[in-house]
C-alpha cells in the first residue's frame, strides 16, 4: 500500500481535539502546506507541541492566528505578537519550556523512556512542580516523555518507502518528532523510488513515516 | 566606538582557538565580527548548525540556512547540520565552550535573568537556560544599565532566573567583572569612568582587583 | 520437515504486511526463509540496519553488513543504517512490531527466561531485554523440551528472567500457545501429538481453545 | 593545531587505570590498529565500556585475551570465551547491561543528562539495587549516565576538522562515544579536507573529535 496521499487524504486523518507535534524552527523547516491544510479543514482545539509559535503568517504561526490552538507546548512566542496577545488574554494555554528540555522529552517518547533528567532550569521557574532527583550531588529536574496524536514534519526528499533526508537547518525538531506520534506525515518537495537514498544518509528511517505529502511550492 | 561594539570587541577577546561558541540573539550576534586576527573560533547555532560564518552579501542569503534568531547566516568548509536533539547534546553536554549572552539582569552571586517580566514580556526561555546551564563558560554583554538609568547587576535579580550560579563574566561598556565567590570583582574598567562611578551605577558591591586594566577600545 | 523448519515456518505466518520484525539469533533466525508471498515485512538488526535481505551467495559476503549475530546478511533496497541508541529507540520506542527469540524457559504469566544459566552460561543479554520489553509482540520460538526431555514452558521460570509477563505467544514443533492472564491457551496442535502427550510434555497447565486447530506443516 | 597524530603520539595519550570506551559490535566498526596500539603500549587495568568483547582474536577481545582489563561494562561477551574464563575464575570484573540501556547511558552522558528512566530490565536482576521511579504508573529504572576518560572510535572517513562519516552496520556504538569521553581518538580509513564531506552527511560533529589516526589496512 502506498504511503503517498493528497491533501483531501490528508485532511480525513483530522478531527478535533488533536495533539501534534510540528516540526520547524522560526519557520525554517516547517511542513507549510499541512499547515494550511488543517487550516482548510476546520479541525479545532489542537494542543500544539512545536519549538517555537513562529510569525503570524508563516509556520504554525498560522494556526495561532486563526485561534484553533487550545494549549501550545513550545520553548519560544516572542517572534509572534498574535501568542502574546493570546497569551495574556487568557484565550490560549502556552506551556513554556526550555528547549533542550522539549527536544529531549519528545526523544524520550519516541524511544520509550518514561522521562529525562536534566540539569536545565534547577533553581528557576522551570522546575516549580517537579520532581527533582539527585545524582552523584548534582540535581536533575524529571520531566516527562511527551507523545503525540500525530506529528507532521518536513523534509527536503522521501523516498517510495518513508525514509527520510533533511537540508541544512531545516532539520531541527523533524527527526525527533518522527520517533513520537502515533501517525506521522511529511510533507517533502521531491518522492524517489526506493533505494536511490543512499542507505547511509537516511536520517529518518521508513517505518517511522506513516503518509507521505508532496508538499506545494 | 559606539557601546554595543565596544562590549562586543571586548567579548571576543576571551576566547582561545578552537573554543566552541554560542552567540545570543541581539548584542552577542555582534561579536563575531570582531574576534581577533590569529583566533579561530567554530561558531555553534542551536537551530542545528556548527560552523557558521560571516554574514551572506545581500541577495545570497539562503532561506535555510538561518541562526536561532531567524537571520540568514553562512557556513564554513568543514561545517556540518543537525537535528535539535543533537544540538542541546553539544550544549548541555558541555561541548560548548563558551555561551555569549544578553541579560535583564544579572547578580553577584552568578544568576542570570534574561527571559522574561511577568505580566509584561513573556517571550518564552528558547535555548537560554540551556546554554546558560551547559556551556562550560557563560559571559554577558550588555549595556552596564538600563535604558532609564538603573543597574542591570544586583546583589540579586529580581526576576524570574535563566540559571542559578552560571554566569562567569560580565563585559559592560563600562568594566569587565568577574564572578567570585567573595563577589563580583572588577578586572577591568572604562578610561571614561571612574571606580566610584562605576560603583554607584552598580547594583551590587563590587571589588576592584589590584592588578585592575583600562578597558582596551577595539581598534 | 525439521523441527526447527516447521517451527520457523509457523512463525513466519504471524507477520502481517508492514510489520517491523526483529529476529533473534539461532532459531528464529531462520523464521526470515518462510516469510509467506506477498507478505512484506521489514526486518531490523538491533546493530544498526533495517530492510534486512536474503543471505548472501557465498563470496559476496560484505564484512561490514552483519546481523546482531555477526553473520553476513544484505540490505534491500529502501534500507537503512543508523547507530546503536536509534537501533534501541525503534525498539524500545514501540516502532517494532514483532520480535522473535529463543528461550530457556518461558511460563504461563509470559514470563521470560533466555539469557543466562546461573554458574554455567554467562552471556549477557545483548539487546534481548530490550527487544522483549519494547516490541509490541514477543514470539518465542523454541523446540518444546530441552535435549534431556525436561520442559521449556514452566507455571513459573526459575532461571533469571529476560523480562516479566511480555510474552504473547510461544510456537513450538508441537503447539502454537497463546500467554492470557488465564494462563496457556493452546491455539493449535501438531498432528502427530495428542492433548495429553503435549500436557504431559508441558510443566504448565494448558488450556484448550474450543477452535483447536492441527497445526499446518508448511509447504 | 592539526588533529591528526601518528600511533606514537597516539600511545603517548594512554596510561594505566583509564576508562575507555571502544566503538564495534562484535568486531564491526572497531578501531583495529588502536586496539592494537594499546596493546603495545603496555598499559593495564583498564576499564572497558563497549557492546561486546568480540572475538578472542578480534576487538576489544584482544585486550581481553591480553588481561589488561580490569572490568568490563558490556552487554554481551557470550562470543569470547576468554571473558566468560575470566568472569568465572573472578580475574576480570563483567558488569553486564541490557545493550539499548548502555547506549542510552552512553548517550545521557555526552548529553548531559543525569542518567535513564528506561522500562528495559523491570523485573529482572537488572533492576537490583537500582532506583525505581513510577511515572504514569508504569515503573522504569534509573541508571545513571556513563562517561569514560577516553573512546576510540572507528569511522570510514575523516576531514581534517575532525567532522566523521560512516558506513553500513559499522556505525552502531561510535557516534554516542564521541559525546561521552573527555578525549576521542578517531580511527579512520581516510582523511579528507574540510569542505569534502557534504554538512548533511557528517554524522559525527567535527568540535566532539580530539585526535584522528590513520587506520592501518
Amino acid at each position: 500500500m502506498s504511503k503517498i496521499i493528497n491533501r483531501q487524504e490528508f485532511a480525513d486523518l483530522l478531527r478535533d481535539d488533536l495533539s501534534i507535534m510540528v516540526g520547524g524552527f522560526l519557520g525554517v523547516g516547517t511542513p507549510e502546506s499541512l499547515i494550511d491544510a488543517v487550516i482548510e479543514s476546520g479541525i479545532k482545539d489542537i494542543t500544539l507541541i512545536c519549538n517555537d509559535t513562529g510569525f503570524p503568517d508563516k509556520g504554525v504561526g498560522k494556526w495561532i492566528t486563526k485561534k484553533i490552538v487550545k494549549k501550545a507546548i513550545t520553548s519560544h512566542i516572542g517572534t509572534n505578537p498574535e501568542s502574546g496577545n493570546q497569551l495574556n488574554s487568557g484565550e490560549t494555554l502556552f506551556d513554556l519550556t526550555p528547549q533542550g528540555t522539549l527536544a529531549e522529552q519528545i526523544r524520550a517518547a519516541g524511544a520509550g523512556l518514561g522521562g529525562i533528567l536534566t540539569p536545565t532550569g534547577i533553581g528557576t521557574i522551570a522546575a516549580e512542580g517537579k520532581e527533582i532527583i539527585k545524582i552523584k550531588e548534582k540535581e536533575y529536574i524529571l520531566e516527562e516523555a511527551l507523545s503525540a496524536d500525530m506529528a507532521f514534519i518536513k523534509a527536503v526528499k522521501a523516498d517510495k518507502k518513508g525514509n527520510l533526508v533533511y537540508i541544512k537547518a531545516a532539520r531541527n525538531f523533524n527527526p525527533i518528532m518522527a520517533f513520537a506520534a502515533d501517525i506521522v506525515v511529511a510533507e517533502v518537495d521531491e518522492i524517489v523510488e526506493a533505494g536511490e537514498i543512499d542507505p547511509d544518509n537516511v536520517v529518518t528511517p521508513s517505518v517511522l513515516v506513516d503518509y507521505i505529502v508532496l508538499g506545494v511550492k | 566606538m559606539n557601546p554595543k561594539a565596544k562590549i562586543a570587541a571586548r567579548v571576543a577577546k576571551e576566547f582561545e582557538s578552537g573554543d566552541v561558541v554560542n552567540l545570543g540573539i541581539g548584542l552577542p550576534t555582534l561579536v563575531a565580527d570582531f574576534i581577533p586576527q590569529g583566533i579561530e573560533v567554530v561558531f555553534q547555532s542551536e537551530n542545528g548548525i556548527l560552523g557558521l560564518g560571516p554574514s551572506p552579501e545581500e541577495g545570497q542569503e539562503d532561506p535555510l540556512i538561518t541562526n536561532a534568531g531567524a537571520q540568514p547566516v553562512t557556513i564554513l568548509p568543514g561545517g556540518c547540520y543537525f537535528d535539535s536533539a543533537t544540538s542541546f547534546m553539544l550544549i548541555r553536554g558541555g561541548h560548548v565552550d563558551v555561551t555569549v549572552l544578553g541579560a535583564l539582569q544579572v547578580d553577584e552571586k552568578g544568576n542570570l535573568a534574561n527571559w522574561m517580566i511577568p505580566g509584561k514580556m513573556v517571550p518564552g526561555m528558547g535555548g537560554a537556560m540551556d546554554l546558560v546551564t551547559g556551556a562550560k563558560r557563560v559571559i554577558i554583554a550588555m549595556q552596564h544599565c538600563t535604558k532609564s538609568g538603573g543597574s542591570k547587576i544586583l546583589e540579586e535579580c529580581t526576576l524570574p532566573l535563566t540559571a542559578q550560579g552560571e554566569v562567569d563574566l560580565i563585559v559592560t561598556e563600562c568594566a569587565v567583572m568577574k564572578v567570585t565567590n567573595k563577589g563580583l570583582l572588577v578586572l577591568e574598567i572604562s578610561q571614561d569612568i571612574t571606580k566610584e562611578e562605576l560603583q554607584s551605577q552598580t547594583g551590587a558591591k563590587l571589588i576592584f582587583t589590584e592588578e585592575l586594566k583600562i578597558m582596551e577600545e577595539a581598534i
